[in-house]
């Protein structure tokens, strides 16, 4: 099996899907002859044609509408939005159109669009290359929301969500592209290869939506988290001594919340590790859900470590940045009760 | 240096109280447009966007290069649509006033914009309309039962009760969803025709915005995408001249036609008599040829006058003379096309009164039946379980545990 | 002290400051000649002229972008979104523009700018005219989002929102702008008139941010809610016979973390109810707070009675509010742990 | 009937490997295009949105109605602030090489897009700029080590860090805060002249805006806004033909000139060699002298060619032939100017020459001065616990308490 970066898995993934199935299409800004500006789509324009896969114009919402325009037409659109914080003049196209399309027609149309973009910090690129908008669209009926943490479940879960009927967002934690990152910036990058999840499937496979993974067993406590973050919980549980189950949710809609209930069960302990701002952030639907579902096993309150609910600062995002530190020290608090 | 001489607010020139009074507006005579190949160059074609393209003169007589030269056939059976529009509007206002649904909105004296297109496209072409356009799924014979059950939201509402009144659906008659959201549907339409365009399908689509929609930004992306990607579509600007309360001038219109919106993005465009059934006809036709042949999309502004109220929530008494929708000096659709056969010795006053009291008679059979299948307000005809289907294709777990949850 | 509607009170409060600061400027869909779909600017073009209170282009981003601009130039602008539903297109500016404006300027530029918007159900507006999109607001650092339940304190709310440096979302529930409403829809609809909470001074006063108000004291669960549900609890409170200490956040961002942990320690038990989707809800991050900072008080979980995470479906607005009924239940359910 | 010959993907001629080739591009000799009054009707100036307006020729002689006539001090000036910007983004760019910063932007060869725009608006005027409009603040005598502070988020930078590099901010300058998310600014410039209007402050805004970016929706509601109100603003262009890796087909400009989208608005519009300082000065003057008539708004299309990389994340080669930007047929702004001034007897090679070198050295020295402050990597000058400030003007409870919690 070959080993891929992220984004060789997810330019893998749509190679795949554009070979196999003539409906899908893949546009976006820079996405065509240049092939993205994170390289996630090179060569496809190239391999299957400029009607295919081609550049858009700096029109997130028109992106997003064309697509829906397509996807009623009988295509699997997928689009690309440069960046997460590029998103939001695609909203109301994603909330009052993709999100609402079945229901509001009682299933005659539907909207069968996959969103791709990079989100999360780690690059030096300020509050508007780095935002985690994910706890925006969980929020909104109808769409799916799925966020992976290695090339292997990168590509699988981007298959499924090229091949679900629903609009899917996939946000691709950017600082995973070339590889597996702990939140130790001060350490030297590593790269995928020789990484266990970056041995991928040449060819067609799925990952479903609403399994998560137990990236690490454990008894003391259990962590959720997903994309960057199942990282640096690892790296913290490992640093720290705790034994901590890390669950990688890789879908936030659906969730898997069998997974999540029966490991908090075991370990009475939870905690909620992501990059967003804290308020009203996914970890806040995590906590809610894990007190409804696990009260009586809880034996300390659900602690969330979280991005800082201010914008991400350029020069301080390693102060922002929940890195494994601040996670360890959570883990242990949350022992220490 | 001069002072700017305080913020300038756009205000109609008349309000309740005024007489009506449209002598300001310079109406060019009927035939005088010249009709463009439709390969011509969007350059050469660019005064058609401060045009106003008419056939039909005060008489009812046809004249110029833009007569489209129909059967006698046609033409009634666009009349016939479009009477039957009315009278179907009409009576769900009724219906409304009466308590059995929540709301309804006509589109008196617009009848033309609708009904001519849909005789104008293909059946197959795909339309992305906005609320105001019933005529197309009336002059596509769609049932009126059908669309009486969705205002009624009633048992045999085929999108179950979720969508408020005159939000149809039809993929049937090629007729998308129609969204609360303004202007979201004029980009999409644009999607469906690249779609359509990478298959070489012969297809076509054509949308619809309201004058105050275009303001919106899916306006701008539509127009970006269609003229980026050439794709084959009709952009339709309903410039029925009011918005809910705020007129056309809060649009933009003091200072260019709708129709000129195009030329920013060499999308040829044309401004026509919206209340004109054969200038609509064939303008439609022309640009449905032109997205065909893979000449691109064209830009129509229909110029037409919102006769009543917005919505049955409205009263335009508030804010515009009463009286000026009799005096809109473009008349009615129907009363033109009317005289205008009556003219070609093809109908008559008589005939026309005939089908008049046929079309109610229609209407008024198809409000019993779907009345027999329940209204808004004695609904319980759909299993209110349902309300938790079609959030996605599989209902997820959270979904099964809140419909639990809801006791249905 | 006049009895005043909700409606009259938010249009008090903009009239009291238009004459007061000639920075205010009013603007926004049919605000102009025709006062408001909803009359909450009746009346006020007319006394303020047209070039201080005037219609908008239906274009919800151009709306909030000229506010953010006069805001920079020195003007206080007070605008109008027609329905909560219709706020998507202005998230861009929202979220990237006016939130971070004074952050990412440390503070050379700031948005001083209000925006209205009727939110919620009850009026059979079906799913574009019924939405809650708070919890999409408060998830973002810089944004303040208040939602009013009555109307003296729509006014004194209104007063401080337009008073703020920064950008407030006042989210005005709509179903009680001509009269209190407790979810009783098939009962006859009552009027401001004679309700303790519609005498409103004619004049200048505010409501801080920040300050909950206890709507009704009790002692057995402490149920946290705002806008319209805040009338739903208090119906569902003396339907049951439960004593609950109903609190009426009014401030979702800044909030009264104090007021509500002091009242929980005091019940024991706590409640969130909300008409918006329940996923990534406003109830979620108050179950989350609540269980950091009551962990050992809380005798039950945290119950979380919200609408559906369906869109607001036309037909079954009643079974998709959540009526006393379902909060009584849920009050019943809480008790019985 | 024909079927759609496919989805149209416009393309630009050349990509890498291929000869630079600019034949095609029809460029209209200076001089020829005539200078209405500022109070002509938009109308009677609709074609000047598809003309080319240019003041020098190729040998750096001025030409035509539009010469500005500006005396050779103010010319010099000019000359000045775009040497200075060059100079100073050639530093910046070599500072971030050594990993002192994490990113810059360049303006080389559209640097008069700015400084003419300058130097013909009135200093108290409000500019909403893109990233690529670093030559506003220079040719405002904004201090070089202010904006270095920035660049290398230092102890001195007054945006504490929180902004990446190049996202400037002066209110004392008239600059306003440069936003990450494209074409925000546009739409808020015209609501900042709404107010200034509202006012009848003299004072006017400009906002700029690339080419890529006019696709997003802010475009749209600046035009919008600016033609309904009438709003005192000057809507700026910059047609550098590129996007990132995307050229300007992409946002367009296959079908129509950009400054052709004022006319669907009303709004004249002018076309104008962006390299050509004389030129840009002009119809900035022009526009100006229309807003503080309380004549409205003006779209001005600046052409021009983006000679370097999109910033220093991009590398053109992947796109586009190197050799390009050299043969770019309106050439460079400054040696254009030069040569202007040198034919003026105004100026010399050695002036030139002594010129650059004292600019280097004085951006050097601001250079030195900054990094005196720190830099990026070693910066810790800011303390971090600023970073919780100003999400509001008052910090709320849970962030004092989030800072707590950060150890800060
Ligand atoms: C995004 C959005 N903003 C506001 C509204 C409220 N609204 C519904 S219809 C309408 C007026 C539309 O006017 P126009 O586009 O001219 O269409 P017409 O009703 O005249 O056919 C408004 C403001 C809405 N539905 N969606
Ligand atoms: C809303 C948004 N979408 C995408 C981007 C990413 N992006 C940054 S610059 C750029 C290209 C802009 O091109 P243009 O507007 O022509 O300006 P230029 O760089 O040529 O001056 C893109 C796509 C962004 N910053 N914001
Ligand atoms: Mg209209
Ligand atoms: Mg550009």
């Amino acid at each position: 099996m070959p080993a891929m970066s992220m984004i060789e898995a997810i330019n893998s993934a749509m190679d795949v899907l554009l070979t196999q199935d003539s409906s899908v299409m893949v546009f976006g800004q820079d996405v065509g002859y240049f092939g993205g500006v994170f390289r996630a789509t090179e060569g496809l324009q190239h391999k299957h044609g400029k009607a295919r896969v081609f550049d858009a114009p700096i029109s997130e919402g028109g992106i997003v509408a064309a697509a829906i325009g397509m996807g009623a037409y009988g295509k699997r659109p997928v689009v690309e939005i440069q960046f997460a914080d590029y998103i939001y003049p695609a909203t109301d196209q994603l909330i009052s159109e993709a999100a609402r399309l079945r229901y509001r027609t009682a299933g005659e149309w539907w909207c069968p669009i996959t969103v791709r973009s990079p989100y999360g910090g780690g690059i030096y690129g300020g509050q508007t290359h780095s935002q985690s908008p994910e706890g925006i669209f969980t929020h909104v009926a109808g769409l799916k929301t799925v966020i992976p943490s290695n090339p292997y479940d990168a590509k699988g879960l981007l298959i499924s969500a090229m091949e679900d009927d629903d609009p899917v967002l996939f946000f691709e934690p950017k600082r995973l592209y070339n590889g597996p990152f702990d939140g130790h910036h001060d350490r030297p990058v590593s790269s995928w290869a020789g990484h266990p999840d970056a041995e991928v499937p040449a060819g067609h496979y799925r990952i479903p939506f609403g399994q998560a993974r137990i990236a690490r067993e454990g008894s003391d406590v259990t962590v959720l988290a997903y994309g960057t973050m199942v990282h640096v919980a690892l790296a913290a549980a490992q640093e720290t001594g705790i034994d901590a189950e890390v669950i990688d949710l890789r879908s936030l809609a659906p969730l898997d919340l069998d997974t999540i209930v029966a490991s908090v069960h075991k370990t009475g302990r939870c905690m909620v590790v992501h990059e967003a701002t804290r308020t009203c952030g996914f970890g806040a639907e995590l906590a809610a859900l894990v007190q409804e579902h696990c009260f009586f096993a809880l034996e300390a309150p659900i602690e969330r470590v979280t991005g800082w609910d201010t914008p991400y600062p350029h020069a301080f995002e390693w102060e922002y940045f929940p890195g494994p530190r601040r996670v360890g020290e959570a883990l242990l608090r949350v022992m220490s009760v | 240096m001069n002072q700017a001489p305080g913020l300038h607010v756009p205000e109609p020139h008349l309000r309740p109280g005024d007489r009506p009074d449209f002598s300001d507006l310079a109406i060019p005579p009927a035939g005088i447009v010249p009709r463009p190949a439709i390969d011509s160059a969007p350059h050469d074609m660019r005064e058609l966007a401060y045009a106003l393209i008419r056939v039909l003169d005060d008489d009812g007589i046809a004249h110029g290069e833009w007569h489209p030269h129909l059967s006698p056939d046609r033409l009634i059976a666009g009349l016939r649509a479009m009477m039957l529009t009315r009278a179907y509007d009409s009576r769900m206002v009724r219906v409304q006033r009466q308590g059995k649904t929540s709301f309804y909105m006509k589109s008196t004296g617009e009848e033309a914009v609708a009904v001519a297109a849909a005789h104008a496209l293909d059946r197959a072409d795909m339309c992305f309309p906005t609320y105001r356009q019933q005529g197309l799924l009336i002059a596509r014979d769609w049932p009126l039962v059908d669309m009486m059950n969705q205002v009624y939201s009633n048992s045999h509402d085929r999108l179950k009760g979720r969508q408020m009144p005159v939000f149809y659906s039809s993929r049937e008659a090629g007729f998308f969803s129609i969204s609360g959201n303004l202007g979201t549907q004029y980009s999409q339409a644009v999607g469906w025709a690249m779609a359509a365009a990478s298959d070489s399908d012969p297809r076509i689509a054509a949308a619809w915005i309201g004058d105050g929609a275009t303001a919106e930004g899916d306006f701008h992306y539509a127009l970006t995408f269609a003229s980026v990607y050439q794709a084959p579509v009709i952009l339709n600007v309903v410039n029925n001249q009011w918005a809910i309360s705020s007129y056309t001038g809060i649009a933009g219109s003091e200072q260019a036609t709708f129709a000129a919106r195009g030329l920013g993005f060499g999308i040829p465009a044309l401004r026509v008599d919206g209340n004109d059934f054969l200038a609509v006809h064939a303008v439609t036709s022309w640009a449905a040829e032109r997205a065909r042949a893979g000449l691109g999309p064209t830009l129509i502004e229909l110029f037409t006058y919102r006769a009543e109220g917005h919505s049955t929530s409205d009263d335009p008494s508030r804010y515009r003379p009463v009286a000026e929708a009799g005096e809109w000096p473009l008349g009615d659709p129907i009363a033109r096309l009317k005289s205008h056969l009556i003219g070609l010795q093809a109908w008559s006053d008589e005939r026309h009164t005939a089908l008049e009291q046929a079309l109610a008679d229609e209407v008024r059979a198809a409000g019993k039946e779907a009345e027999s299948f329940g209204t808004l307000q004695d609904s319980g005809g759909i299993p209110p379980e349902t309300m938790f289907d079609d959030v996605y294709r599989d209902m997820p777990a959270h979904l099964v545990d809140q419909r639990r949850q809801a006791g249905l």
